[in-house]
């Protein structure tokens, strides 16, 4: 069994597990048709999200891992959303906005997409463009325009966990 | 008790669609419009899920998934026009 | 005072503004976006002549809404109107075709003119 | 009256606070950069906490409703980063009184100048 | 709610008002947009979840990418 | 003047339409919805009665509308049928990051819009809107990718198959129970509420929603090939 077939049979459990959470019932006549529906969905999209080198997507190290990284991003996010509401209500609206450019180490296109979005969705960073390794990152309030030390203070703490999640 | 707070909740997000209107109505350029139209949809999704909660039939979840998978690709788009790739 | 007549109200006010947009503006693909205007409020016209408060939707997944379970027979005075619905479905799928068909006119017809003008295109009046 | 349905109502509330505070931001913020930051991130915790709420409030939807928020979570920062990559191609300036512009910087071939705001 | 639902009623018009009146056929797409998602929302209220859901799958993006399409091949600006 | 003559209709328009607003709020369903509400379940046992008369009671109907968009789009690709050279997307690339986003979401799209079609008898949904989901799926691939051709052979391929199967499906219904379209008679009704129930109503939904599905994307990548002109000022 070539990797192309591995990635579309793990694709196609993804989407059965999608389609029983759509239907919400273990019927018989639900599970045959997800089934069906899960393999052509699989094949037409070619296995898709299971492509990258996840190939040992069930080491545990790496669940336990997204795990923590799960209640990581949800801490980031409500600490900066508390800290942007501040901005918003406050009347003076104490902004110091620029865009400043930072360095990861995640090689694989999974990782730089989960890395952006996270950059992305705690507010007060925003992702503004990525060309290769850099990022450029739009920052509410710049507190350095150095690369080594804003890649510290943006995305250090995602990447440790990205890193031994997908490379 | 739950239901006044639940309303109240209505409120905020009426006055939300309020506040991105303005925004969306006047926004000096078409990507601060684009801004607001994402929020706007952003606003909609939980409406359409409290509307399915508060007549209690699990068929209008459908709708918002619909639009809670979909509604992104309008904005997209509107980006992809911006940078001359549509 | 019927929330009945908000929605009704509001299709007629949809369709009035599109009306006023053909009629008035000179911009072709103006006009085509009016159009679109003038289908949605007709859509939510047809389906406002449907809905009378208190019914639910025309979609039976409980037993309650049946009159006679035996027979399999509705109670009907439980629903909304379910053929406008099935009439609008189609229709906004159908606009979708057909205002891509009138956008696609206009692409060619700026290809040609290099505006959009509708007083420039007075050849094609009969 | 149970105790879930008073708690995601609560939690509804809190949702709501924020998709309002995302609202007031796209309004309040001076440039479309601002307001991506205020107006698009605020509303994604709001909508995940008023989902939640509403979870709780019907518990056996939440399988459901947690599929949403997830769609959300993953659609709604790819199309903020596509639009705010997209007006910065298109040139839309930086407000007045921003720090840098390191993007800018690199796109123009003498290294020098920010763009003008 | 049905305070909400007025509310949204006069706001699809005045999108709709502003959409006529603008001159950048951009923004008259964009208030397109929001005026077929605002109408999405009221076929849920008028108990129409088939038509609701049509209007989303169609109004979220397929409606309004046509028309940039048109507008980006032709002009941008109504003179 | 003639400015001034749409003024004047339009308000003329305005004052009939205000009278128009107490008259169609009448509550109450026709006499037609009535019988649809009533006996739906009986005639085809899908829970969906807008379904239900999308594609039985109305279901010519259907077929003809399914034929309009088919023209339709038919006519988009006539109108802007290239002329020379090979047909290229916007050399402008989308962001890497939206690139990966979209192979990710693809997938989960199209297992939406197929939901939708095939529950479209139990659930809210059906063929149009699943039809119009999938679209939306490639719309997503079109706009973030550059490199995927769509391949028009299968999707030209699919739309003639399921707007034949369509077609089929109606013959069957001639020759076994006697009329066009018929569901009674054909396969068995099964019970209510369970996926495979309402005869063959889900089958001519999974049809049309192929075909919807089909002809939209069709139509997207005719209409998003069409060069932008040289040079236009902006």
């Amino acid at each position: 069994m070539d990797r192309r077939w591995r990635s579309i049979s793990i694709a196609t459990l993804f989407y059965w597990a999608l389609w029983l959470v759509l239907v919400q019932s273990f019927d018989p006549q639900e599970m045959i048709a997800g089934a069906v529906v899960a393999f052509f969905v699989a094949f037409l999209s070619k296995g898709e999200p299971f492509t990258t080198p996840i190939n040992c997507l069930l080491a545990p190290k790496r669940i336990l891992y997204s795990i923590i990284y799960v209640f990581y991003l949800f801490f980031a996010i409500v600490r900066s959303n508390l800290d942007v509401a501040r901005r918003v209500v406050s009347p003076s609206l104490p902004i110091n906005p620029g865009i400043v450019k930072i360095k990861t180490r995640l090689k694989s296109p999974l990782g730089k997409m989960i890395l952006a979005n996270s950059i992305t969705l705690t507010p007060g960073t925003l992702t503004v463009d990525v060309r290769g390794d850099d990022f450029y990152i739009h920052w509410i309030d710049v507190e350095t325009k150095d690369v080594q030390a804003a890649t510290e203070k943006i995305a250090a703490g995602f990447e440790k966990y990205l890193e031994v999640i997908c490379g | 008790m739950a239901d006044v707070i639940l309303e109240l909740a209505l409120v905020l997000a009426g006055i939300g669609v309020l506040l991105a209107s303005y925004r969306l109505l006047k926004g000096p350029c078409p990507p601060s419009r684009a801004v607001a139209l994402d929020v706007l949809t952003l606003i909609t999704i939980p409406l359409l899920v409290g509307a399915a909660v508060m007549t209690g039939r699990a068929i209008y979840l459908d709708v918002a998934l619909v639009y809670g998978l979909l509604s992104f690709l309008g904005v997209v788009s509107l980006a992809r026009y911006f940078e001359k790739g549509v | 005072m019927d929330i009945t007549m908000v929605y009704i109200g509001t299709a007629l006010a949809l369709v009035l503004v599109g009306l006023g947009g053909v009629l008035l503006k000179r911009n072709i693909l103006k006009m085509v976006l009016a159009l679109d205007i003038v289908e949605t409020g007709v859509n939510l016209l047809l389906i406002g002549i449907g809905y009378t408060p208190g019914r639910e939707a025309p979609i039976v997944d409980k037993t309650s809404f049946f009159a006679d379970r035996a027979k399999e027979t509705v109670n009907a005075a439980n629903l909304v109107d379910p053929v406008p619905q099935a009439l609008v479905l189609t229709a906004i799928v159908i606009g979708l075709g057909t205002t891509a068909l009138m956008l696609s006119y206009v692409i060619r017809l700026y290809a040609q003119k290099k505006t959009l003008d509708i007083r420039e295109f007075g050849r094609l009046k009969w | 009256m149970a105790a879930h349905h008073l708690a995601g109502a609560l939690l509804t509330l809190l949702g709501a606070l924020f998709l309002f505070l995302g609202a007031l931001g796209i309004v309040r913020m001076p440039d479309l950069y601002n307001r991506m930051q205020a107006g698009t991130k605020a509303t994604t915790l709001g909508n995940i906490l008023t989902l939640a709420g509403l979870a709780l409030y019907h518990p056996s939807w939440a399988l459901k409703i947690g599929v949403i928020a997830l769609f959300v979570l993953v659609t709604n920062p790819l199309s903020s980063h596509a639009l705010a990559r997209a007006a910065h191609g298109a040139g839309v300036p930086l407000t007045e009184g921003s720090v840098s512009d390191a993007l800018a910087e690199d796109l123009s071939p003498e290294g020098g100048e920010a763009v003008e705001s | 709610m049905i305070y909400l639902d007025v509310f949204l009623c006069v706001l699809t018009v005045i999108c709709a008002v502003a959409a006529m009146v603008t001159r950048k056929l951009v923004a008259a797409a964009i208030l397109a947009g929001v005026v077929s998602l605002i109408v999405s929302y009221l076929f849920v209220r008028m108990k129409a979840p088939d038509v609701a859901m049509t209007e989303a799958a169609i109004g979220a993006a397929l409606s309004t990418v046509i028309f940039l399409i048109a507008i980006r091949r032709t002009e941008e600006e109504e003179r | 003047m003639k400015q001034v003559l749409a003024i004047l209709a339009l308000l003329v328009l305005a004052f009939l339409f205000a009278g128009l607003v107490p008259m169609a709020s009448k509550p109450g369903n026709g006499a037609v919805g009535d019988y649809y509400a009533t006996h739906g379940i009986a005639d085809n046992r899908g829970s969906n009665l807008v379904t239900s008369i999308v594609v039985n009671y109305r279901g010519l109907d259907t077929l003809g509308e399914v034929t309009v968009l088919f023209l339709s789009v038919m006519g988009v690709g006539f109108i802007l049928r290239r002329r020379e050279g090979t047909p290229k997307y916007s050399p402008v690339p989308a962001s890497p990051i939206l690139n990966t986003g979209a192979n990710l979401l693809f997938g989960s799209i199209l297992l939406l819009g197929a939901y939708i079609f095939v529950h479209g008898h139990l659930t809210p949904g059906g063929g149009f809107q699943g039809g119009s989901v999938i679209a939306s799926g490639v719309l997503l691939l079109i706009l973030a990718r550059r490199d995927r051709e769509l391949s028009h052979d299968l999707l030209a391929w699919l739309e003639s198959l399921s707007g034949f199967g369509y077609a089929l499906v109606g013959l069957v219904g001639l020759v076994v129970a006697g009329s066009f379209l018929a569901n009674k008679g054909v396969l068995p009704l099964g019970t209510w509420n369970r996926l495979f129930s309402a005869g063959v109503i889900p089958i001519i939904y999974i049809l049309i929603g192929l075909k919807v599905g089909a002809e939209l994307s069709t139509l997207l990548d005719i209409m998003i090939r069409e060069p932008a002109p040289e040079g236009g000022g902006h």
